[in-house]
């Protein structure tokens, strides 16, 4: 019990921090309810997959420096392939994008293991690499998404007979939670996942368990390729076209990594903390302009806030070493 | 009958940036000079149509009356706008157009902008010859809208060639090191359109002593004391008033007091500044300000649509600031 | 002899840019037997056995397996192939539980815990996170988790330096009865008793190359020791102080005085005087408060009650550069604990006495120069990689620890078990040192864990138990049973022999 | 001689990379001279000090987040403070905005040391703040400088009787070359030095070694504030304004920093290295433009480029160690 507290505390801290943040919201503007929550989880959305597409590679030891570029490439490509067709061919584009992500990833990790250039060079060169090629498949904001996949997240769940809490589960964060969940929980069960750990712990002893370094060094970046290509489709389902420029995703997707307690070295953390680091994050946004403060402050409140919760969080575990 | 009763939510995308500094402070004066805006909100950052549908929800939560937008994408934003409207806000776009019908647009005309300025610098360097052609932010709304434009103009002039293209992502020091790369090649060029980061491009130009051509820009207060100062220069300033913001404003309140257009849309034309005549030179002469930061366009203020002095919007301050 | 070897390696090479790691290294090891494989530091032990189980590859070379050619790539491929190595480096994965860190190797838990307990580890949580574990203990479940899926051939890269003497004589019962059991033992270690104690035979290296396979057998010690070092080493006691001067300490003040030193709970109550001129050995189990001791009187740590003189005069350290000032040096017996192993060897010898505190000025180069370089000389270490500590052997490396005290002219020397994993020869050119800085006037406290390093370094032995000194010996009493029943917390004179070094030769795990 | 080669093998190599872009680039431009030289180097100052300013605690083992940043407020600062005042007036402002980037690069260090956060988190959190701060200072570019200030980088150097090769010799390039001695030789050759390069190789043996780490953390984040606020002149000095977004110098001094062959890790490398990288990749930005190759297209070209080199480089250097 007192391990998985250990185990399990910053999540909770932060947890804590939501609901804390959460209260204050209903305090600045008591009509906050639950069609602002379903705001609120909308705008996490592209930045939870980021954020998970981000925890992925740090955990393995690395850093993804192209996650925004790989999303804004994703994004413009489905909007593109969706302007003008028809609604089921939709069904064919999600799982087109998400295995350009997956492939475009393991580029990624392949370029890392076989030339031995360190990851965050590798992916410094992909952002641009990718980020250009964003800008040939649509030179400007445009094309278009089909109706049903915006649907997926507008609007609640309808739990039957509970119309009360059903107002509180938006369509997004089912979508949200099924999509990591689905690749999270079995990776996490599997030997896969131990090695992925095992090589952002250490390498060397990874390597002389047995582990196969650089196959599960190319997963790890395939599959922090395709949550980005998550991330991108829920930019276009959210804005309808895609946009070939990068939005504030990778600064955002360290940041909320390091809140979310993955330390950056690799091999510590989980998916948890940071995706609940990002509900904070954009609760926090939510906060500032609800309560109309000067727009020059925010950034400087931002940056003191996530200095504010990680020092925090350092001084608590530092105590909790002693003691 | 002005009693202070609104709350305006404003929303930007775009920061650290003349133009939008003046759009900013154009609305916080003009919400002063109206006496009937108590709160304004303003979420003003840079980030993508992603962010903005955040911050717009945003405003909705906070239950603003209505909200100003300047809109990072006309079609990305379409949803939140639907559902501001539908809690019974009131949506006005200012600068660029936005495809939600209930939302009402006042805005600067980009493809005449750039159609104006091009037509104009093609004319002058007599119907042929090399242009560099300074482009604003890659996939931004606006500069698709004026390569629109741009390229209309081209499209009559069959001898003008544009040598160079780049994006200066409305970075004035990265649009400086673009045209001083440029230079650097050596390669002959006849005139410089600019997308709105001109003043720099002159003082590259006089630094690098090279010869003067002519250059096209906006009516920003910097490039306007160039085209009126600098020996030899010759060029155009075509407006784009960034006090198009105040205007916002007005609009919205006019809806709010029940006041409703005819149209949807109101457009505000461009009109171009040029020495090259001696009309010109008086104009540009006329709309000269020095007081103003070099970034601020000139045109500070919109007759019929803003009631504001100019120290108002100088001082940059809105209601109960 | 009949049967055929179980692993044949011939020809095997090696090489690091300019460094020639093996040259021509060969190792047969038959069925059944324990395999020790001897050599000075950077004679190429560990990258042999690094080649052997794929976790480098060689230059060239064959290596037959049963008989068989076969090529391995990966340290998962030498498992399958029933090798399976303890390197000198712990490799358990750090950030993950014990448990985590035996599926992903597929090692069945049971065994696993059988053998942990067989090893002397009664208590052990296998959720409890690698990194959370100490080197002593983390040693020991590496050896259990090889152990647990039964190889063929084990091979333990200096299995027993980090050990206490405790679970290093467990490990060699457990070694030993490999043996037995028909499974083969490839065993490196500098320790001559162990190698007596458990092995059949010994493949010898020099520089790179295998200069001859022996027999143990009685006597054979001089022999391993020439090939090794291709010339003849008197390994004779070095003479302690005489004892007439050990017997006037009155004359002058203590070099160092430490009264009722407290370190949080480690270490409860510690009193000595180390004279100038003296080198007083420190003896202690695994984790009776030496650490804590050392690391204090080092500057790294805060006492929480206690006195420390130098020279008569009350200090008090906040930081390792005050103990430096007051001419305390501190050597480590984990090197990567003391050097910066991406820089050169001039630089590491320099660091301390050129980045000492507030004096940010310029160095002075020739000055600097020609101090290091006397270092490198007094202490002969191996300059073809100097341009990074870390590709010297570790063997080197270590020298390199203590020739920055020698050029930083430090008065008083804290050696932390300075000679774990280091070669005969070296051994006997550290002793020699250490007696010769004690000539010149300076002071050595000597924590060691080889307790007949005792005998040939120290004037006198002070024994640590339970955080507090419970004897202080002089030399000559000091043999290891004594010494061995001192640190047990036992009183002095009792009768039951403790441990396998109390009498090597009639213990059950010898040989028969 | 042959040590000299071996060491600065790499460097060496960037060198010989530089000359051969200049051969290109004059195949490509007949008439390129020592005028485009000049321009280059102009182009070339901001970011050779934010490399220098990543460089330093590169070596100390830490890394700079926020280098760009804080390059924008005190070009900011600068250009607001002199904004409307007298020329002699910039004889006060360029010492105290080199004092602010020393304090703010020291404010830094100190959080880190102080927190005990990891560098890279704290660096991302003052990122944000220095952001707020500059735009704070300056909502939109603005402001101007003293015309002396920018005449020291227009121009060259008059070596009487030698009009030849004084043409070659930009004044931007002797600004540069002062600034970055000034401080890097005595730092290389002093103890302070020495410790900077311990810490960064291995902080618990520089600690033992008596080395005060926190100290030598601080000044090396102090001296990176003084370079990036030198940057931040350089900019200033260069457009005449100053503007409070951060230009593109954070990813491109990390990209000069591997290229020159800084390890990431730290204990490594030296200055010349980055600076070598930074003029090797403004020329291939310079050809890309004179080959007017479509923009879209430049930024993947620059992308590949870096991966090819650092690729090229490892290569090199493995086939090194085996011979
Ligand atoms: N990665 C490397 N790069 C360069 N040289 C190396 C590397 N690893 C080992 N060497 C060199 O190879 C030689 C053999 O080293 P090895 O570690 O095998 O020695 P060893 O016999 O195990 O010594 P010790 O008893 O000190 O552990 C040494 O000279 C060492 O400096
Ligand atoms: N590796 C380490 N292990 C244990 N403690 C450490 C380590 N490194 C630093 N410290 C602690 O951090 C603190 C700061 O150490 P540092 O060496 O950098 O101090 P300093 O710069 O000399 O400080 P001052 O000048 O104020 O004395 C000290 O209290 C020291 O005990
Ligand atoms: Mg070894
Ligand atoms: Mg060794």
């Amino acid at each position: 019990m007192t391990r998985l507290v250990r185990r399990q505390g910053w999540v909770a801290g932060l947890l804590v921090l939501f609901v804390v943040l959460l209260v204050i919201t209903r305090l600045i503007q008591p009509g906050y309810g639950s069609g602002d929550f379903g705001s609120l989880v909308r705008a996490v959305l592209p930045y939870a997959f980021a954020v998970a597409a981000q925890t992925i590679v740090v955990i393995a030891g690395g850093i993804d420096l192209s996650v925004g570029a790989m999303m804004a490439l994703t994004s413009v490509t489905a909007a593109s392939m969706m302007d003008g067709a028809s609604e089921e061919y939709a069904l064919f584009v999600v799982p087109f994008v998400l295995a350009m992500g997956l492939v475009l990833g393991a580029v990624n990790g392949m370029l890392i293991v076989v030339t031995r250039v360190p990851d965050i060079v590798v992916t410094l060169a992909t952002l641009f690499v990718l980020q250009g090629a964003a800008l040939l498949v649509l030179g400007a904001p445009g094309g278009s998404v089909a109706e049903w996949l915006r649907a997926t997240i507008v609007g609640t769940v309808a739990i039957p007979g509970l119309p009360e809490i059903s107002a509180w589960i938006p369509k997004a964060l089912v979508l949200l939670v099924v999509c990591l969940c689905i690749i999270w929980i079995p990776l996490k069960r599997s030997k896969l996942g131990l090695s992925i750990y095992a090589i952002g712990s250490s390498e060397l002893a990874a390597f002389r368990s047995g582990v196969p370094v650089a196959r599960t060094r190319i997963i790890a970046y395939a599959l922090s390729g395709l949550f980005a290509a998550m991330g991108g489709l829920a930019l276009t389902m959210s804005t309808g076209i895609g946009a070939p420029i990068p939005g504030p995703y990778l600064l955002a997707s360290v940041a909320a990594v390091v809140l979310g307690g993955v330390a950056l070295g690799g091999g510590k953390g989980g998916l948890l903390g940071p995706i609940v680091a990002v509900f904070v994050l954009r609760l926090v946004r939510t906060d500032l302009t609800l309560l109309a403060i000067d727009p020059n402050v925010t950034a400087i409140i931002e940056g003191a806030i996530m200095v504010a919760v990680v020092m925090f969080g350092a001084f608590i575990t530092m105590r909790g070493r002693q003691s | 009958s002005a009693e202070a009763k609104y709350t305006i939510g404003v929303s930007n995308t775009v920061q650290g940036n003349g133009w939008r500094e003046e759009m900013i402070c154009a609305i916080k004066a003009q919400a002063l000079a109206s006496g009937e805006v108590t709160k304004l909100n303003i979420a003003h950052r840079n980030t993508d149509a992603a962010g903005q549908l955040e911050d717009i929800r945003n405003l909705i939560s906070a239950k603003v009356n209505a909200i100003v937008v300047n809109p990072a994408d006309p079609a990305g934003i379409k949803s939140a706008l639907e559902e501001a409207t539908k809690a019974g806000i009131v949506v006005v776009a200012v600068d660029q157009a936005v495809t939600e019908p209930s939302a009402y647009i006042i805005s600067n005309n980009q493809e005449q902008y750039a159609y104006l300025g091009a037509k104009w610098l093609f004319q002058q360097i007599g119907g042929k010859g090399d242009v560099v052609y300074m482009r604003g932010a890659a996939g931004a709304s606006a500069d698709s809208d004026r390569d629109k434009g741009f390229k209309k103009a081209l499209a009559e002039f069959p001898d003008v060639k544009v040598v160079h293209e780049v994006f200066t992502g409305w970075q004035q020091d990265q649009g400086k090191q673009q045209i001083l790369d440029f230079i650097a090649t050596g390669s002959p060029f006849n005139g410089i359109w600019t997308s709105g980061i001109d003043n720099v491009i002159v003082d590259a130009l006089v630094e690098s002593q090279t010869p003067l051509v002519p250059v096209v820009g906006a009516d920003n207060a910097g490039f306007v004391g160039q085209l009126n100062s600098v020996e030899g220069l010759v060029g155009a300033a075509v407006t784009n008033p960034g006090s198009i913001g105040g205007a916002g404003v007005t609009l919205a309140l006019q809806i709010l007091n029940g006041k409703k257009p005819a149209e949807q849309t109101v457009l505000v034309e461009p009109q171009l500044w040029e020495n090259a005549t001696e009309e010109g030179k008086a104009k540009l002469k006329s709309v000269a300000d020095p007081s103003l930061s070099p970034e601020w366009p000139v045109s500070i203020s919109i007759p019929e649509w803003t009631t504001y002095t100019k120290d108002q919007i100088i001082a940059c301050k809105g209601p109960g600031e | 002899m009949t049967t055929n070897p179980l692993l044949d390696a011939t020809g095997v090479v090696k090489t690091y840019g300019a460094v020639v790691a093996l040259r021509n290294a060969s190792l047969s090891v038959l069925p059944g037997e324990v395999h020790a494989l001897m050599g000075a530091n950077g004679a190429g032990k560990s990258t042999l056995v690094k080649i052997l189980t794929g976790a480098i590859r060689a230059d060239a070379g064959h290596i037959l397996i049963r008989g068989e050619t076969r090529d391995v790539r990966s340290p998962a491929d030498a498992r399958r192939a029933g090798l399976l190595p303890v390197y000198q480096e712990p490799s358990l994965i750090p950030d993950l539980d014990v448990a985590s860190n035996l599926r992903l190797t597929d090692t069945p838990v049971e065994p696993f815990r059988a053998w942990v307990r067989e090893l002397g580890i009664p208590d052990l949580d296998i959720r409890d996170t690698a990194r959370d574990i100490p080197l002593a203990v983390l040693r020991v479940l590496d050896l259990a988790r090889a152990l647990a899926v039964e190889p063929d051939v084990l091979l333990l890269d200096e299995m027993t330096a980090a050990l206490p003497a405790n679970l290093a004589e467990k490990v060699l019962e457990v070694v030993r009865r490999q043996g037995d059991s028909g499974r083969s033992v490839i065993f490196i270690s500098h320790r001559f008793v162990e190698i007596s104690a458990l092995c059949d035979r010994a493949t010898v290296l020099r520089d790179g190359e295998t200069v001859g396979v022996v027999d143990i057998e009685p006597g054979v010690e001089e022999r391993i020791v020439e090939m090794m070092l291709g010339a003849k080493v008197e390994k004779t006691r070095v003479a302690a102080r005489q004892a007439s001067q050990a017997a006037s300490p009155g004359n002058s003040r203590p070099r160092l005085g430490v009264a009722n030193l407290r370190v949080g709970t480690k270490l409860n109550d510690v009193s000595f005087d180390l004279a100038n001129g003296e080198v007083a050995g420190v003896v202690a189990l695994e984790g009776q408060g030496q650490d804590e001791l050392f690391a204090a009187l080092a500057g790294s740590i805060r006492p929480s009650g206690g006195t420390i003189e130098v020279d008569g005069k009350p200090v008090k350290f906040a930081h390792p550069a005050d103990a430096i000032r007051a001419g305390i040096a501190y050597v480590p017996g984990d090197r990567t604990e003391a050097l910066t192993m991406q820089r050169s060897v001039r630089e590491n010898i320099a660091l301390p006495f050129s980045a000492a505190l507030r004096n940010w000025g310029p160095i002075n180069m020739a000055q600097e120069r020609s101090r290091v370089v006397s270092a490198i000389e007094r202490l002969q270490i191996d300059t073809r990689a100097q341009r990074e500590v870390q590709r010297l052997s570790g063997g080197n490396q270590q020298k390199v620890t203590i020739a920055r005290w020698i050029a930083a002219e430090a008065q008083t020397i804290l050696c932390f078990d300075p000679t774990r994993g280091i070669d005969v020869g070296t051994k006997q050119e550290i002793y020699k040192l250490l007696r010769e800085l004690a000539d010149q006037g300076k002071s050595v406290l000597f924590y060691t864990s080889e307790l007949e390093e005792v005998q040939r370094v120290c004037d006198r032995v002070i024994v640590i138990f339970g955080g507090r000194v419970v004897d202080v010996f002089p030399v000559e009493l000091a043999d290891e049973p004594a010494l061995m029943r001192a640190a047990y917390g036992l009183p002095r004179g009792a009768k039951e022999d403790v441990g396998i070094l109390a009498d090597i030769h009639s213990s059950p795990v010898a040989k028969p």
